[in-house]
């Protein structure tokens, strides 16, 4: 019993870690219709903001998150304006070689400026160390990380679903072609999309890079990772991909426990079958 | 009255005997780019043999993708299925004739088309994309596991082929490898046209548009996408058993999640739904990546996201896709 | 805002690079009424989605009021008072009814939604529907609710009728014209049954294979026999 | 002459909404059928249903007297039943002429062939011209449909579901969207028609309906209130008030 | 005359800062020795395969070979790449020199072989008897389901048992492994005193050792044992704290007293750029270059391949590792394998520090393979 409530109590916080870094994705994948594969690339440029920030420039752990939240948007902001304006409404494939393209270059470009060895973002005394549960002990930034999660995930559900702004978006997505007929600025929607996801992908660098140490090579290796939870919870849902990475993670870390060495298999199969029996997805929107 | 109307149909067609005339330049053009290869590249046969094989792949992966639509990052599972099949069939079972580990390679591709079609075709869009990612994995977790049979992470080694037709030795400069791979992708190639051309071409292209309006015509776009999966297989198949046979090892890479991506990074690249934007695609794919890992084996990566950037920026419909516009626009105003 | 007149000036456009409309001129008086006709293919829907900003312009101008929005996009065009329903409907899929009012209201308050449903008590029953899940009439009856929620001082109508029940043609005919007549909106209809259109504008132009082949009163039109058999393909208005 | 199509009891609904609710129909071979109601009755709803598009609660559908309730959309074409959709669904990157070509060679059981083309397909390519002749797309069969009018792929779209040659033709608002001056046209095919072919018609544009129908049901929240000849439909004070409005007074010229 | 060396290796991708190693080694190498053998120019040709890829290793190997005529194959940091290339060298007439790649079978493929680097085994029997010396007697193996990893697993587990101790179980996990909290509960669970562990050096390594750490292990006292490659130095940075006290073997560390390497980091660490990105595939690519310039040596530039291994069998010199020899029957390189703590430097930077050696260690895996 004990094994079991330690196994939940990995798999929520391997879960709500997950959620994190990949719901930006599901922001400008469902929402705004971009397979947005830099996604990992922009959560990277995130860690090692705020590595160099809590590092070299010794800011506080706070400050090294808006640093790295507002430095990457910055630095996303002109590649939206040149880069991805030209692919909204582009085919799927065109979208994925372009962000393909942009994460090879943003992969080249950190490793000429930081190198390749692992960066960690230092954490502040508070978020060190484990806390007791009782029956086991828990890193305290994993709890932190559930908390971000769970903010994380009424504020965009809040903004998507209930506010102006989300259902012009949403418009926007549709139809752009319409939605600009009835006086909606596209653009600016979509801009403005684009740095809320972009924000969101450098927040969960930071705040999972515990988990998922940063390096060059990050922007590829996890990009499957995130592709998956958030395509299995359906693209666009908030629900939906919290739902789905607290699942996957469950299935990820029972896997792992009760059979390592078929971890993989049985992650998988598990993938194949839940798409399988929600072929749009757990909480898909339609079309 | 109808046969009259059929006769300026067929003249009013946009020119039947051009299509014809476009197989045999294109067929034309492949051999001509071969031998132009050969001549050119004496001493780098293997990777012009490895460029045939992995164009054989995104030959294939355009069948599903460019042709039906059928989104998949997982097309690796049919070509190292198929190298596999070959390699095994070599090291384990003693077949060492070429042409027979090439039926075996095409064998294991179709099987492996069979696989993927089954479970990939049960859902759209990105779930589908998942699918695919998911059992490229499932694949390479297999080969890697059975490593009794497929050698594991240390690959599949020992493939001593024998000599073509009882006369070319597979030897380290490559020209029987090099030979036999254009034939295959020649072969290959002509067979596609017919087929991309055939009622079933047409049949998978309206599915790529608008599987509900092929269902209320009758037609079940199931059937046809697992036809089309496994005819894709066996394109695959042959890509891997060539690059078992010409490289004599096969690697887990040739089941990699990788390998999809990047074999759908060239399909792209080039053009999808065109056999010639696949091959142009493999081609300058391959040929920049080797120029430029050349040139600077550390930094190279960059340069290839920039190319295709730059492709996405200038060639929106892919190389071949923008040029064949381009040049059908010329010809348009010139006539 | 009240309605403003529309100038077109030498307007050429298309996709791409195929032109379909070639040098097309006209003007409509604030409050008016112009019915554009002519048969399939000829560019009607092509004029209206160029007004409102979404094909390809060649050459011209077009202005509204006093203002000129030939360079303008299109969402500047809609906030300038621009009005568009478009052929295809265009229904917001995923956005459910109210949510498809809301982004037409262009920033008037919630409670406008009211006008909406009283103009069609239909769609408040939907109201929580998806905009994919309406019947045919449903998305017509949405998409042009929408337009007009957002006052615009030009309205540009595709073939509002289509897949409409009779009983709704007239009603939504006489809203239309009651809106002219007030001085509330500048409306292009364009319309496939003849006779409704002709009944309902105070002018009308015809389009032949992109360019304006006719213009005149709707009086007129009926006693040209010719240009009604030659441009229009029907045997006779009466 | 026995019933070729019939609906016994047919129920559905969305959400506690009946957009169907116990419909039962018959139509025997030879049948010109109007199927007309407010917007929102139902009528594509039933299509759907009857079509094997939706899953219907509860209920029956027959075609030639076999149960197809279990059977697929697929095996429902194959059977002769052949439906038009109310929003064109047509393939934007292939011509006309593919279109009914590739609908010619399924019906015929040749869609499968890895080898030919149609275009070398003399017995294909007359059934294509004629086709396209008759709904005056002839001049525009090389055409990809992108770049045709709107009105012109509702032909289209008419000439795919001919090409099937079915048993049952069931066509959602065919006319919508098709000028006064083509819309003879698509009467014109359709009284072309085989006489032993039924076909059910959803129509708004009441000319059309009344030209081409010899029965009419009316469609209203779900349930038919009324199915009987285009001459009494007019007379009837509910189809009036629910549908028809002034139409009815202004009478028709049939 | 210019003699030329195609140097194969990961220079980009996931494991670049591997090849970028390679490429130190051979640079201070020859900034040590200067780039002339006689009266021959050495000229060093890379070409990259990122990640395990043996069709490509071998197309490069064979354009290397036929293209630009190299008279010598090095590099190779997987082992399926190296395998890939074996069958090539007798009809090219090129020595291979193994500067990493670990698999103990790679020299059997072909008597060109030489391996300058080390190999899983040799790396991780020694520990077994660290283990058993620390107390320890039941073990829990973790390592990654991958040919070294399965390596590692097999020669820990024979040199523990030989000497009496048991492995009360044996996880292999996923490579693509992020979170390792499960195999924490594992190990937890399985009543072990210790636990062996190996995972290729990079990333991952990092979320092991912290979960370690955080799941409490450390804490409860089990102890960790594990080959250098889980705290190779450019990873210990990042691993810092969390690293302290673990022990491991190696054949390399890069805080090794002595002139030689003291010359070697020098020169290697300007090669690099940032010293910290130092790490042991450099030193393999060093004393492959040694044996290379001893082979040119031996032919006089000729390219003779079999004269050039023959002239290395059994060549002994001092390498910035210590004293190493290169074994006349296997070819495989004889050095000592060290055991090392991760500790904490006065500058507050973290190094693994040399607490014992085991002198003059073969590889056991050839012994094994029969
Ligand atoms: N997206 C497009 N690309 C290229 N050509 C197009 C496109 N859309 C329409 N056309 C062409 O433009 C011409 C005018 O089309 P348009 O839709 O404006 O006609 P219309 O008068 O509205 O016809 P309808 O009565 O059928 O609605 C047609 O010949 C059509 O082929
Ligand atoms: N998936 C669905 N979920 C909820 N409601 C639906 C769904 N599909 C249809 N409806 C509702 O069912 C009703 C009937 O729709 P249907 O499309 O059958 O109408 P119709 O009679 O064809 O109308 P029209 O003449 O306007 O095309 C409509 O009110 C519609 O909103
Ligand atoms: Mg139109
Ligand atoms: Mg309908």
């Amino acid at each position: 019993m004990q094994t079991v409530f330690s196994i939940a109590v990995d798999a929520l916080a391997y879960g709500m870690v997950l959620f994190v870094i990949s719901i930006g994705l599901s922001v400008t994948m469902g929402l705004m219709r971009v397979v947005n594969l830099a996604h990992g690339a922009f959560a990277m440029i995130g860690g090692y903001i705020a590595s160099y920030a809590a590092r070299d420039l010794g800011l506080g752990f706070g400050f090294a998150v808006l640093f790295a939240v507002f430095g990457t948007i910055a630095i996303a902001v002109p590649i939206e304006r040149l880069l991805y304006r030209r692919i909204y409404g582009a085919p799927e494939l065109t979208q994925v070689l372009m962000t393909i393209g942009i994460t090879f270059c943003i992969i080249g470009i950190a490793n000429y400026v930081f190198g390749p060895t692992l960066k960690t973002v230092p954490l502040p005394a508070a978020l060190q160390g484990s806390v007791d549960l009782g029956f086991r002990s828990i890193a305290t930034h994993r709890i932190f990380a559930i908390l971000c999660g769970l903010s994380v995930a009424v504020a965009l559900w809040y903004l998507i679903e209930k506010t102006a702004f989300g259902v012009k978006l949403r418009a926007a997505v549709d139809n752009a072609a319409m939605a600009a007929a009835l006086g909606v600025r596209t653009e600016i929607v979509y801009a403005v999309s684009f740095a809320v996801a972009v924000g969101l992908a450098a927040l969960g660098g930071v705040v999972g890079a515990e988990l998922l140490p940063v390096e060059p090579y990050y922007a590829l290796r996890y990009m499957v990772t995130f592709l998956v939870v958030v395509s299995v919870g359906g693209a666009g849902s908030i629900p939906g991909a919290l739902v789905a990475c607290l699942l996957l993670g469950g299935i990820d870390t029972a896997g792992r426990y009760l059979m390592p060495e078929f971890g993989e298999f049985f992650f998988y199969l598990a993938v194949i079958a839940i798409v399988c029996v929600f072929p749009r997805g757990l909480a898909g929107r339609t079309r | 009255m109808t046969m009259a109307a059929m006769n300026d149909a067929m003249t009013s067609a946009p020119g039947k005997g051009r299509k014809l005339g476009r197989d045999l330049a294109g067929l034309a053009a492949i051999l001509a780019l071969a031998v132009l290869g050969y001549f050119l590249f004496p001493n780098n046969l293997a990777l012009l043999t490895r460029i045939t094989a992995i164009a054989l792949l995104v030959l294939s992966l355009d069948l599903v993708t460019g042709y039906c639509g059928v989104a998949t990052l997982g097309h690796a599972a049919l070509f190292g299925s198929g190298a596999y099949a070959a390699g095994i069939a070599a090291v384990h079972f003693g077949i060492t004739d070429p042409l027979l580990m090439l039926a075996c390679g095409i064998l294991g591709g179709s099987l492996a088309g069979l696989v993927c079609g089954v479970v990939i075709l049960r859902a759209h869009g990105l779930p589908q994309l998942v699918l695919s990612i998911a059992l490229i994995h499932l694949f390479h977790e297999f080969a890697n596991k059975a490593s009794s049979w497929t050698g594991g992470s240390d690959g599949l080694a020992g493939i001593a082929p024998d000599p073509l037709l009882g006369h070319f030795e597979f030897d380290l400069w490559g020209r029987t490898a090099y030979v036999f791979g254009i034939v295959l992708l020649a072969v290959v190639f002509t067979i596609l046209r017919l087929i991309v051309r055939s009622p079933f071409g047409m049949l998978c292209r309206g599915i790529k548009e608008d599987p509900i309006r092929i269902r209320a015509m009758g037609a079940s776009p199931k059937l046809a996408l697992m036809k089309m999966y496994v005819i894709s297989g066996a394109v695959a198949g042959t890509g891997g058993a060539l690059n078992a046979i010409s490289t004599q090892v096969v690697g887990l890479d040739s089941l990699s999640f990788t390998l999809s991506a990047e074999s759908l990074v060239m399909l792209v690249l080039g053009g999808t739904g065109s056999l010639f934007g696949a091959l142009t695609g493999t081609i300058v794919f391959m040929f920049f990546e080797d120029l430029v890992s050349a040139a600077n084996p550390f930094h190279w990566l960059t340069m290839v996201g920039a190319l295709l950037i730059a492709v996405v920026l200038f060639a929106p419909k892919g190389l071949y896709g923008t040029v064949a516009g381009l040049v059908s626009r010329w010809w348009g105003t010139f006539r | 805002m009240p309605a403003t007149p529309l100038d077109v000036e030498n307007l050429s456009a298309g996709y791409g690079p195929t032109r379909v409309l070639e040098e097309i001129s006209f003007s409509v008086p604030a409050g008016a009424r112009l019915a554009v006709l002519g048969r399939n293919g000829m560019g009607k829907t092509t004029l209206l989605a160029t007004l409102a900003g979404q094909t390809r312009r060649y050459g011209g101008r077009i202005r509204i009021g006093d203002t000129d929005v030939t360079a303008l996009p299109s969402a500047s065009r809609a906030l300038k008072g621009l009005g568009f329903v478009p052929q295809a409907r265009c229904v917001f899929p995923t956005l459910t009814v109210e949510e498809n009012l809301f982004v037409g209201l262009k920033g008037r308050p919630k409670g406008a939604l009211k006008e909406a449903y009283e103009m069609f008590p239909r769609l408040y029953e939907r109201r929580k529907n998806l905009g994919s899940q309406l019947s045919g009439g449903e998305q017509q009856m949405l998409s042009t609710a929408r337009s007009i929620l957002g006052r615009p001082s030009v309205l540009l109508l595709d073939e509002p009728l289509e897949g409409l029940a009779p009983v709704i043609c007239e009603e939504l005919m006489k809203a239309f014209a009651e809106l002219a007549k007030t001085g509330d909106m500048t409306i292009l209809l364009v319309e496939q049954r003849i006779q409704s259109a002709l009944d309902f504008a105070d002018h009308v132009i015809i389009l032949e294979r992109g360019r304006l082949a006719w213009s005149g009163t709707p009086a007129a039109l009926t006693k040209d026999h010719m240009a009604v058999e030659r441009l229009l393909g029907v045997g006779g208005l009466h | 002459m026995s019933a070729i199509f019939e609906v016994r009891n047919l129920k559905r609904s969305f959400g506690g909404l009946a957009v169907t609710n116990d419909i039962s129909l018959a139509m025997a071979p030879g049948d010109r059928v109007a199927l007309i109601g407010p917007n929102g009755a139902g009528k594509t709803t039933f299509v759907n249903l009857v079509t094997g598009n939706l899953a219907p609660d509860s209920g029956d559908v027959l075609i030639g007297g076999d149960s197809v309730t279990r059977i697929d959309a697929i095996g429902r074409v194959r059977r002769g039943l052949v439906r038009s959709f109310q929003v064109t669904r047509l393939f934007q990157e292939m011509t006309p002429a593919e279109h009914v070509a590739l609908a010619v060679l399924q019906r015929d059981g040749r869609s499968g062939r890895l080898f030919g083309h149609f275009l070398a397909m003399p017995e294909v390519m007359a059934e294509v011209a004629e086709l396209l002749g008759k709904l005056g797309l002839r001049e525009l069969m090389h055409r990809r449909v992108s770049e045709i009018a709107y009105g012109q792929q509702r032909l289209l779209e008419i000439a795919v579901a001919l090409a099937l040659k079915p048993k049952v033709l069931l066509l959602d608002e065919p006319a919508a969207g098709v000028p006064q001056s083509d819309t003879g046209r698509i009467e014109q095919a359709l009284a072309d028609l085989p006489a032993d072919l039924a076909v059910l018609m959803i129509e708004h544009d009441m000319d059309l309906v009344f030209r081409f129908a010899r029965r009419v049901i009316v469609l209203a929240a779900g349930t038919i209130i009324f199915d009987g000849s285009p001459s009494e439909v007019t007379k009837n004070p509910r189809v009036r008030e629910a549908y028809l409005g002034s139409y009815a007074n202004a009478g028709h010229a049939a | 005359d210019t003699i030329k060396i195609g140097v194969i290796g990961p220079f980009s991708g996931p494991f670049a800062l591997q090849g970028k190693n390679f490429k130190a080694g051979i640079d201070a190498y020859m900034a040590l020795n200067g780039s002339k053998v006689g009266d021959d120019n050495i000229e060093i040709i890379y070409r990259d395969v990122p990640q395990p890829d043996p069709a490509q290793s071998k197309a490069l190997a064979q354009e290397l070979v036929v293209k630009e005529g190299v008279q010598y194959l090095a590099g190779f940091y997987f082992t399926p790449d190296a395998m890939a290339v074996t069958p090539l060298l007798e009809q090219g007439n090129v020595p291979l020199v193994i500067m990493n790649a670990a698999t103990s079978a790679i020299v059997t493929k072909s008597p060109l072989v030489v391996r300058t680097s080390f190999s899983l085994w040799q790396t991780s029997t020694p520990i077994a008897k660290v283990a058993k010396d620390a107390g320890v007697s039941k073990i829990i193996s973790v390592v990654s389901d991958y040919g070294p990893g399965v390596d590692a697993e097999n020669a820990f587990k024979k040199g523990f048992e030989a000497v009496g101790g048991q492995i009360v179980e044996a996880i292999r996990m996923p490579l693509a492994t992020n979170d390792f909290s499960p195999i924490m509960q594992r190990i937890k669970d399985s009543g072990a005193e210790g636990v062996f562990a190996f995972l290729p050096s990079g990333p991952t390594t990092l979320g092991f050792v912290k979960s370690f750490n955080e799941n409490g292990l450390k804490g409860a006292g089990i102890k960790f044992f594990a080959p250098g490659d889980l705290t190779q130095e450019s990873d210990l940075p990042a691993l810092g704290e969390a690293a302290l006290g673990i022990q491991t073997t190696f054949h390399y560390a890069v805080s090794h007293d002595s002139p030689e390497n003291k010359a070697f980091v020098e020169a290697a660490g300007k090669a690099i750029g940032n010293p910290a990105e130092l790490s042991f595939p450099s030193v393999g690519a060093y004393d492959g270059m040694h044996v290379i310039y001893k082979m040119i040596e031996a032919t006089g530039g000729e390219q003779d391949a079999q004269k050039g291994v023959d002239a290395v069998k059994g060549l002994s010199w001092t390498s910035p590792r210590g004293p190493v020899s290169i074994d006349p029957e296997s070819r495989h390189i004889t050095q000592n394998i060290y055991l090392r703590e991760v500790a904490k430097a006065e500058d507050g930077t973290y190094y693994n520090k040399e607490i014992a050696t085991f002198e003059k260690q073969g590889d056991p895996g050839l012994a094994a393979l029969k």
